[in-house]
């Protein structure tokens, strides 16, 4: 009989910071005073913060015992669709670490800190290699600001024309954050439908095109996990009424050495380097979300840019076009470094990469869909999405799925979205999961997918394993507690 | 290639079961026009150690403690950081996982995140504080947004004495929607002229920082009473939270939304990122309030648990009707803050801030003395604004001391003045160098 | 209700090393070959080794995965008598770490390895202090191997004055390592029994003590948590009988800054660095045991010493009554480093560290002897020993107890040991345990002592919440297993 | 102090319940002349800080990969370590556990260290390694003392090509019982002259260390015949076990016991330790093997679960008739050469090992062609001794290469001979700056 991961042993309880520890306690070395005291205008001066006072040891316990209750990538197979949720490596955590980065400065002199410069100088290089795209800009935090960068360059660029235009076409497909960044750059939001192979017809496109619109947001590969097949025709729609297109870059994982992205005829794009470049996710960031655009855009790019001159890096922030800032400094350095690491370990294999992930996310669909019911019968790129169709007879829903799994000691695919599925369940296995690892996922989900039909219970309760069962959302959101 | 654990044999029995005959074919159905034609121009791939060569050789140049004396602060500290705390961070368990959505299998990052909420309410003083931002300028446009949805008015004020890259950012942010940004002078003594908001229309927000770009304490107060006066809600910023380990906070001065950067909380300054976007607020406004938040809840037998709630003013699920975009956060370095806040205490706190003020102080009173007169009066934390020509700040970088930031790039009316930065980690021997040198 | 710490939740299985991978996959970075393969005598070649070939990502999960199967002092509260569980700081960690401390090969020129000399010096220098002995050698790699190495002095200091002793007095209160480390050195171990007070009466050692008695091994305080009150006397009796005065400080952490070791008239003792000074204990080691004497005995230290001269270090061999090497270098150099680092970073506050163990461990004593039966009524030093008298009637063992302490998410204490004991439940709760931890500890060990009465069958099955249940040690042991 | 977590108020509650005015008065027991009269007189405390500074201060100084290249080997060397692997011994549940002798709370530590002697078994082809010694000199003291024991008989022969500290340590550790030691010459080739073996009485053990001090690899399987037709057991040593990914084991040689340092195996050189003492052997003989054992098992409900086992040899247990002292082992490394060997492979060990040789030998031609002939013939791994004469080595010291261990110190017939060591660390083009540097 299969083994599976899922058991359940000693897990420890730990209070909340303020239910330990005692006033006068102190976990960190306060330095020596070696100067003199200087007395306060009494004005100014507050209660002293009320915080908890914990020993090094109290606080260590604390943390250590709540590490124990997370599940991460390092603890098992992790395939939560649209986050590439692939193996962090642990050398680049160690590149980040080094004095010579951690320590820096942000406003070093120039001479003072090439090496930094120079690294991001290099990143742009390579994310500009592997994208095909001709500039880069690393300074979005995440992807959606990466995003609300696009949408702010599309907007500047008309602008620069003498243009207003206030909508943006966002396909049904999309990711929350693209129509949220939209608005957020005061755009009205064009829904269009995907087709019945999941992707956007050009005839729709055709239809929703004019001159009020300041181009399309396509996520290519898109979030059903298909390649926008007809992404050249979108483009060329777009472009011949003076739009432009912004394609979501973050599943990249999918196409690396693959699809030259500037041949797919966009103009923008960004990367989640915490997604296709292994950063860690840190339980829901930080990460960075770089945007590449192509020449004609480049002028517009956020500033301060790294150049280079006779060898020697400085920044400069000489665009007049650009739309300015979106980062206090220059973006999630620490998360460069990791990327760049990453990315200079894996050289042009980096294509086998996107390979892997392919091959497993077709190996997962392939076999899985003998048993739940795919919602679009067609090869994929990184992931695969089936639907509850099969779930309903039994009275189950795909939440119940995904939380059985967890007693298999799996973390759950992503559910319910994209929304253009009932009951989505959305699986992306990186190339960082093993056949292995696979093969126990899958069978976790036959045996899960029988559980429905004979033991429905079952689902509806899980997960049992895990130190808190299911949680009750709905009171948290009725009378919300949020601090204590 | 140690991440890839595809053997040969696999991709076979892999293949065929998906009806493949290679790994090229599974693309079949990219257009042929998407293709990439040649292979990755990619340097490496680069073996572990050649990697550790190469990133050691570049991490080799920037200037940095013990070698360099750093004056800088402007935004980004240099603040002692326990062992202790960066070993916790590095646990996998916390750095690999994603934003706990799945809260049965994330307990501990959602138990850690309310815990930073509720530290940062009690620091600020504030009911309700997010799970993070992208970082201190992010966070001020994501307040002066709330602020503006929250007041329907168009209109905000912001002190000219703040962070010039926050300004900056703020602007990046409302410039495509037309809202309109009033910029509130300074006065002799570094804090901003309050007088300017009366009268302005349309006002939804006034917003000071403080300490403030120049390190002064700014009367909030005072800024709320204007504020207020207008009917506009009172914002406050920082870039220095550890300031409120001694001053008063500004929930108890009648802020209504206070927002800043949090990377002196045990982040290393990593050449500016990551930081930590902080922003609180009140209940009131709890539906305008952007980014995730984590509360508290129980189990189906009744257990204490966490999880994400209020996410109908999120992306995922309102879609373009959202507070905010924002999805990633900076969840990692809200878990960073809370754990040097867990280490260092309430009582360790206010000695802490008390140090950095006192250091400041003793170079403040050196530099009077040694012909470097202090430009502002106002009350200062650990950074203050001095008289020192460039040349001066030049000669001592030769001597691997970075004497601040030479402000006239950013105020040119400052030309010849340096915003200096002490914490904790200067001791006075270095700061008596750094006069020895000055004096010479 | 008081909210113990443990729980149960999930936690993952794993299989054996082999039981994974697949051959083929790496997870190790191999260097760029650069030099060409030369042809090797057929005879000389072996099999490929059977080790089975992981991927990073496979061995990351193997191990996070059994690491969660574990309890360290990380983990919550470790009172195992005996064994000094304090906290184990993370700074210390970190020196150990670094480069020119890791990286330094121990056949350095001496000119290029001065930080690593100039540290085992001083650290002797600090030993010295601490004890108040008169000479130091690093080198013994735990504190049984302290132990032999002051055997093996003793018998060359007799030696050295053409005398063969051939027996040892020993306690029936010594650790187990004591008898052993005797018998290594050829000599023959001499029991002596403890009185109703827990201690050695000096009338037993005079009658005892005679000249083919190389001398006496005390452990001080000793393993009843109880200090030696006669040694004066005992140590006057040895001496005057020609014999020599060992002492075990493996308990040194209850006495630091209060006793002056050289003043309780022994000649050679040895401490354990990982127990008193901090050093983690790795689950079972490496430690360091150093070995301090009074200056008679310092030409019989092992070689090769650190001395200075003109402020530059060099190591010294010659030493021509020197019992030799006991290691192949100069000992645990890593864990040196540790130990030095705690000593800096207490300096004096040793001694309060001292005194909080000492007054835990009295706390515990005087609130669980209500329920408990101590055996040797009386104030403690660092630990305190109970017996399973009052545990008899409800047909329950020390064992039983203890395991169902799990259950409150607690370490076990340390059973049957001290074997004077019957039934010995040992207990040493280090200074950095807290109040609060102690009285947790304290409450959960009064529920156990009802439950004996009350639920017996509940501790004969515990612990219910770990990974697995009690295990078949005895089948174990019957037909080994010992290799996979 | 933050590793204190006592407050004034808990002593003195604590103080009550035990029945004492002070902490000093908790010590009332200990007579009065066994009192420290004075404070400690110690440095410090210092903060972290301060420490941090202090310990670099010191880490400076000795000479290091990549400013210095050292060519050391002779029982310590410069092998790789990948970061996943320090990442994961620095879980705290791994480190800061104690001795398993609890096992339902310690199936991490015993499934690893089962794992642990299952590799080992695997690597050296024998039948029971226990789960560590101190290091390889004190295995090898061990060995033969476990040789003594099964023969019941008091002569031990070394190869005098053995490690000259773990000869030592031998000597030690015999020293007070009385067994006899016989030490067997080396022949010109580097190799162990076995004849002498013959006709020595009371012979419980021959020895052989291989690949041995000088590199060679010894004719094991003969050193097994000349020890078993004495009636002798077959003992060998190693101290790089990495020379069995490449050559023939110890075990399939016939050897009755195995015994080494496993430093090689992820672990830094650290300045000679903590190292890895490895030891196997037998089953037949496994009530003679010192140190513990892990014993696969099932817990009650039948579960696979883990135990330490045969406890019966050991001192807890026997005391004075224990088969050994040992208590604390060296348990975190042998996780670690585990976690090393799970991480290279059996693949990828076969290949380092190759690695090794091939640079080694690219070095020997090289030296050999500059004028530096190798010593012995014998086939090699990735040490060998050549001719250098100390002035050149001392050049060499001044462009901070250290050009191998010069031999004069432990055999006075090899002045002027170094022993050099080549692993998969050195590149070609610093092998061809040594060779630069030495031409020059
Ligand atoms: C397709 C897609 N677009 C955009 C985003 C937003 O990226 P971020 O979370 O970094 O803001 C995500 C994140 O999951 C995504 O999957
Ligand atoms: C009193 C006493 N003596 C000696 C020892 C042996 O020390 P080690 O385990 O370091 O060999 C111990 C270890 O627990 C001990 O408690």
């Amino acid at each position: 009989m299969t083994q599976f991961s899922g058991a359940t042993g000693l897990v420890l309880n730990e209070p909340l910071l303020w239910e330990k520890g005692r006033k006068g306690r102190c976990g960190m070395s306060l330095p020596a005073r070696d100067v003199d005291s200087v007395p306060i205008p009494e004005e100014l001066v507050g209660e002293k913060p009320d915080l908890p006072d914990l020993s090094e040891v109290d606080v260590i316990r604390h943390y250590t015992r709540l590490s124990q209750w997370n599940f991460g990538v390092d603890t098992g197979t992790y395939p939560l669709g649209s986050c590439t949720m692939k193996y962090n490596p642990k050398i680049n955590d160690k590149q980040a670490r080094l004095a010579g980065f951690a320590g820096a400065h942000p406003l070093l002199p120039e001479e003072f800190c090439q090496g930094a410069l120079r690294l991001m100088f290099e990143l742009e290089g390579l994310l500009a290699e592997i994208t095909g795209m001709d500039a880069v800009s690393l300074q979005p935090a995440a992807g959606a600001q990466g995003e609300l960068t696009g949408m702010l360059i599309i907007n500047a660029y008309h602008a620069s024309r003498g243009k207003r235009r206030s909508r943006i076409i966002v396909p049904d497909t999309a990711h929350g954050t693209n129509p949220a960044s939209a608005a957020l750059c005061g755009l009205d939001v064009v829904k269009v439908k995907s087709n019945e192979r999941g992707i956007i017809a050009p005839e729709v496109i055709d239809r929703t095109m004019d001159e009020s619109v300041a181009g399309i947001m396509v996520t290519n590969p898109n979030t059903l996990g298909l390649f926008e097949e007809h992404i050249l025709e979108i483009a060329g729609i777009v472009h011949s009424r003076g739009g432009l297109v912004y394609c979501d870059g973050a599943n990249m994982n999918a196409v690396m050495g693959m699809v030259d992205m500037s041949a797919t005829g966009i103009d923008v794009l960004h990367l989640n380097l915490h997604k296709t470049f292994s950063t860690p996710h840190g339980g829901g960031g930080p990460g960075a979300g770089p945007v590449c655009v192509r020449a004609h855009l480049e002028p517009f790019l956020p500033g301060p840019r790294v150049i280079v001159r006779d060898g020697r890096y400085s920044l400069s922030e000489d665009s007049p076009l650009s739309i300015g800032r979106v980062h206090g400094w220059y973006g999630s350095f620490g998360i460069m470094v990791r990327a760049y690491s990453y990315i200079l370990s894996m050289g042009p294999e980096l294509k086998r990469a996107s390979q892997l992930a392919v091959l497993n996310a077709n190996y997962v669909k392939e076999r899985l869909k003998k048993v739940y019911h795919l919602a679009y019968d067609r090869p994929c790129m990184h992931e695969c999405v089936f639907s509850d169709r099969s779930l309903k007879e039994h009275r189950v829903t795909s939440l119940d799925v995904v939380k059985r799994l967890m007693d298999y000691g799996i973390h759950p695919p992503t559910v319910y979205f994209p929304l253009v599925v009932s009951g989505a369940i959305m699986i992306e296995p990186p190339e960082t999961e093993s056949k292995q690892d696979l093969d126990l996922f899958i069978e976790a989900m036959e045996i899960i997918a029988e559980e429905a039909a004979s033991q429905p219970d079952l689902l509806r309760s899980a997960p049992s394993k895990t130190k808190v069962r299911r949680l009750d959302e709905t009171s948290a959101a009725r009378s919300p507690c949020l601090a204590g | 290639m140690r991440y890839l654990p595809h053997t040969d044999d696999e991709i076979r029995e892999m293949l065929e079961v998906v009806g493949n005959r290679d790994l090229d074919e599974l693309f079949a159905g990219v257009p042929e026009g998407c293709r990439r034609k040649e292979a990755l121009r990619l340097p490496g791939p680069l073996t572990e150690w050649e990697l550790n060569e190469h990133m050691a050789a570049l991490a080799r140049e920037p200037a940095v403690s013990p070698d360099y004396q750093v004056y800088l602060g402007a935004g980004s500290y240099e603040h002692h950081i326990p062992e202790s705390v960066s070993y916790l961070l590095g646990r996998s368990e916390f750095s690999t996982s994603y934003t706990p959505y799945q809260p049965e299998v994330s307990q501990g990052t959602l138990q850690a995140i309310y815990e930073y909420q509720s530290l940062m309410c009690r620091l600020l003083g504030m009911e309700v504080a997010n799970a993070s931002l992208y970082d201190g300028a992010s966070a001020l446009a994501e307040a002066v947004l709330m602020a503006i949805r929250i007041t329907g008015k168009g209109t905000v004020a912001l002190s000219n004495a703040i962070n010039p890259s926050y300004r900056q950012v703020v602007r990046t942010y409302l410039s495509p929607t037309g809202y309109a940004v009033k910029e509130l002078p300074y006065l002799q003594d570094g804090r901003t002229d309050m007088t300017s908001v009366q009268g302005v229309t349309d006002l939804a927000a006034v917003v000071l920082q403080s300490p403030n770009f120049f390190g002064c304490v700014e009367e909030l107060q005072q800024g709320a009473q204007a504020a207020h006066s207008e009917g506009a809600l009172f914002v406050t910023a920082f870039s220095e939270p550890l300031a409120y380990g001694l001053f008063k906070n500004p929930g108890g001065q009648d802020a209504d939304i206070v927002c800043g950067e949090g990377q002196s909380f045990g982040m290393p300054r990593s050449f500016g990122g990551p930081g930590l976007g902080i922003l609180a607020g009140r209940m009131a406004h709890v539906r305008n309030l952007p980014g995730r938040l984590v509360g508290l809840t129980k189990d189906l037998d009744g257990k204490r648990g966490f999880v994400l709630t209020l996410a109908t003013r999120e992306q995922h699920i309102r879609r373009e009707k959202a507070t905010s975009n924002i999805c990633t956060n900076n969840s990692l370095c809200a878990l960073n803050a809370a754990m040097y806040l867990a280490s260092v205490g309430g009582t360790g706190l206010r000695e802490l801030a008390l140090l950095n003020r006192d250091k400041c102080e003793y170079l403040k009173r050196e530099l009077t003395a040694a012909g470097f007169p202090v430009t502002f009066s106002g009350p200062t934390f650990n950074e203050f604004v001095c008289e020192l020509p460039s040349a001066v700040h030049r000669r001592l970088l030769q001597k691997k001391i970075v004497a601040g930031l030479p402000l006239g790039r950013y105020y040119p009316e400052l030309e010849g003045h340096s915003l200096i930065c002490v914490t904790e980690v200067r001791t006075r021997a270095q700061m008596d160098t750094l006069i020895k040198e000055l004096r010479s």
